[in-house]
């Protein structure tokens, strides 16, 4: 009886767990600027994770094969939100000073195509930057 | 089953090779090298290589990242825009393709039991190993004993390729006098707080699986290269937070390059001894009057010697990166 | 079994639109997070693959990449970081 | 599903074919040896994809199962070692790119050829 439970509630938190994975990669992908998309890209890190090795956990009933699962899952958990400060920490920091994300962002609140917009507007000052900043390169190794 | 994610997943290989050849920021090449790596891994892993997965999961997203990027903060990050002639390049490569892909209708399918392949020593280590050697790691125990001359090689090649990293960046730059300014201690990760802590938690996990990987060689995946890697990773994520300073305050030079000439010593000396009592050139069943455990304990002192080259020379190789910035 | 293949085909497909956003940036940092996304999303594969395969030991897989694709990001991001505030610096320098 | 069996061998070509164009169509150095580094990855994953047997599992051999088949060690020992090697020898390649630049101050390899024929 309880392996029965124990089978579907696997069962259900597998596929839950695929699901959110399948919306934080749409959300990923469709989303219309940096944070939003970061936003989406946290819910795999987070609820997707814990529920796919959740699952995966109840499969594997006592052996070592659940210490393993138990220390992967508290890994991804400590590191994925982690990465996700210093990526945004960074993003928000270069954001800042390229003046582009955060600006059309509060003001046009966040149609998509106003984002859309801005996050090409963003790359092609960045990409500006850089060639300058190559060009001091080249100018100081002369 | 297993067919189809090979197929997605190699399908994904071919989009991410062409887009890093394609990508002109060096930058961005470099981060579709993960990707790739990561999918090599998975690819790997399918095909039932669980120790070649692993060491390409501890090199690829780890050091090889790392390495590159260390390289490219001493370069440029864009690639010049100029106008190449692809024609001749583009049909040369496409003609070999073609041959190439002509030439695989003659080589036996995936999964084919009857390949030459699998006709040849491969039987004879699979059914040898639990009577000689006695690990289940069939890998490990080819790895370490039944060609250990090989790997004698493979290490004495990175114990080189360390040296000759060293070689070329410990000299000082000539033309480059004053210009390059030490970087501010006000950047970076050193700076945040809570990546500083996770890392600090992460640091003595990644050390203690790494041991892990190297003593459990014997019985599951891993062994000394990928132990050595994955050690190197944290430490190369403690020098990343605490500073390189800090991180060379505690493994220094000196005792890097310790590790690195130590190890391949370690592995050369073993084969010596053996040789000393009366058997040949790394032939372990002479360590012991039980030649069964004799060959145990020839692997588990290779393997440890292969750990500690590989450590020292990752981590040599990226403190001499890292040290030429702050010229 | 089958709801291994579920999983598993999910995670592909979102390992697929990582890879797109990848491809498609448009920022650097875009292309940072599907990396990260990418890295997590094949730690979670490689797990249920070692399940599908019926040898759970081979969750030391798993376990590896959890570990070291957080060192990969977060030397992207140091890297990154140091590189904007030379070109930072040089603008300054330019100025003055 | 009869032409799937070669898919991996295809990649192969591909993929090794990829790597090549970058080495002697890019000028830039740092990208010929990313082409380098794809190359040989095309190779580890032809001889990987060698080792697999249908039916089989990894090679580490399963306490109190009898009639299980594993697949081929050799071509994993092979290339466990080889990815090793590679990184190291990687490395190396950029340490020299490295000193290219600090010499010519460039590592776009028509900018070296030009200097080289000024001086």
């Amino acid at each position: 009886m309880l392996e029965q439970v124990l089978y579907v509630l696997s069962w259900i938190m597998l596929t839950v767990g695929g699901f959110f994975v399948l919306v934080g990669g749409i959300g990923a992908l469709r989303l219309p600027n940096f944070y939003t998309r970061m936003h989406a890209a946290s819910v795999t890190d987070t609820i997707a994770t814990f529920l796919v090795l959740g699952g995966l956990l109840l499969q594997a009933g006592l052996t070592i094969a659940t210490v393993k699962l138990i220390a992967i899952l508290v890994f991804l958990l400590l590191t994925g939100p982690t990465a996700s400060y210093a990526l945004a920490n960074a993003a928000l920091l270069s954001g800042v000073k390229s003046n582009a994300t955060f600006r059309k962002v509060n003001g046009k609140g966040s149609k998509s195509g106003a984002g859309q917009e801005t996050s090409v507007n963003q790359e092609t000052d960045a990409s500006q930057e850089t060639s300058a900043s190559q060009e001091n390169n080249e100018e100081q190794s002369k | 089953m297993i067919i189809i994610f090979a197929v997605f997943l190699l399908t994904l290989l071919v989009i991410t090779a062409i887009a890093i050849v394609r990508a002109e920021n060096l930058f961005v090449a470099v981060m579709l090298m993960a990707i790739f790596s990561l999918l090599m891994a998975a690819n790997f892993f399918i095909l039932d290589a669980a120790d070649v997965a692993l060491t390409e999961a501890a090199i690829g997203a780890g050091v090889t990242t790392v390495i590159f990027l260390g390289a490219l903060s001493l370069t440029a990050e864009n690639e010049k825009k100029v106008e190449l002639s692809r024609g001749v390049a583009m049909s040369i490569v496409t003609a070999t393709t073609l041959l190439l892909i002509y030439a695989t209708f003659e080589k036996p399918k995936l999964g084919d039991p009857e390949a030459p392949v699998h006709q040849h020593v491969a039987p004879w280590y699979l059914s040898e190993t639990p009577k000689l050697i006695d690990i289940p790691n069939v890998v490990t125990a080819v790895l370490g004993s039944f060609r250990a001359y090989d790997t004698l090689g493979e290490v004495f090649v990175v114990f080189t390729a360390c040296i000759g990293v060293l070689f070329l960046l410990s000299a000082k730059n000539p033309a480059d006098k004053q210009s390059r300014r030490t970087p501010p201690e006000s950047i970076g990760l050193r700076h945040h707080l809570i990546p500083k802590v996770v890392g600090r938690l992460l640091f003595p996990f990644i050390v203690l699986f790494g041991l892990y990987v190297q003593f459990h060689g014997e019985y599951g995946p891993g062994g000394g290269f990928q132990a050595g890697a994955i050690i190197a990773t944290g430490i190369i994520l403690f020098a990343l937070l605490e500073g390189e300073k800090t991180a060379l305050a505690a493994v220094p030079h000196s005792v890097m390059m310790a590790m690195v000439a130590g190890g391949a010593l370690l592995y050369t000396m073993v084969g010596v001894v053996t040789m000393f009592m009366g058997g040949n050139f790394l032939d372990y069943s002479v360590l012991s009057s039980n030649p069964v455990f004799g060959q145990q304990m020839g692997i588990i002192l290779i393997e440890a010697g292969v750990g500690i080259t590989v450590c020292g020379a990752l981590l040599a190789i990226f403190h001499a990166f890292a040290a030429r910035e702050n010229y | 079994m089958s709801m291994y293949v579920i999983v598993s085909i999910a995670i592909l497909v979102t390992m697929t639109l990582a890879l797109a956003r990848a491809l498609k940036g448009p920022s650097v940092y875009d292309r940072v997070l599907a990396v990260n996304m990418f890295g997590t999303k094949t730690v979670l594969l490689l797990a249920v693959v070692a399940f599908f395969y019926g040898r759970p030991d081979f969750l030391d897989l798993a376990l590896a990449y959890a570990l070291i694709n957080f060192v990969g990001i977060l030397a992207v991001l140091e890297f990154f970081q140091s590189q904007r505030n030379d070109d930072e610096e040089q603008a300054k320098e330019q100025e003055e | 599903m009869e032409l799937l069996g070669y898919y991996n061998y295809w990649v192969f070509a591909i993929v090794l074919m990829v790597g090549f164009y970058a080495v002697i169509v890019r000028n830039n150095l740092i990208k010929k040896l990313l082409g380098l580094a794809i190359f040989q990855s095309a190779v580890f994953l032809m001889y990987i994809t060698m080792d697999k047997v249908e039916g089989a599992t990894a090679p580490i051999i399963q306490e109190g199962v009898t009639d299980q088949i594993y697949s081929n060690p050799l071509p994993q020992v092979l290339i466990l070692t080889a990815i090793v090697v590679g990184v190291s020898t990687t490395a190396l390649g950029l340490a020299m790119v490295v000193r290219i630049k600090e010499a010519y101050g460039s590592i776009e390899e028509d900018d070296i050829i030009a200097k080289d024929r000024k001086s």
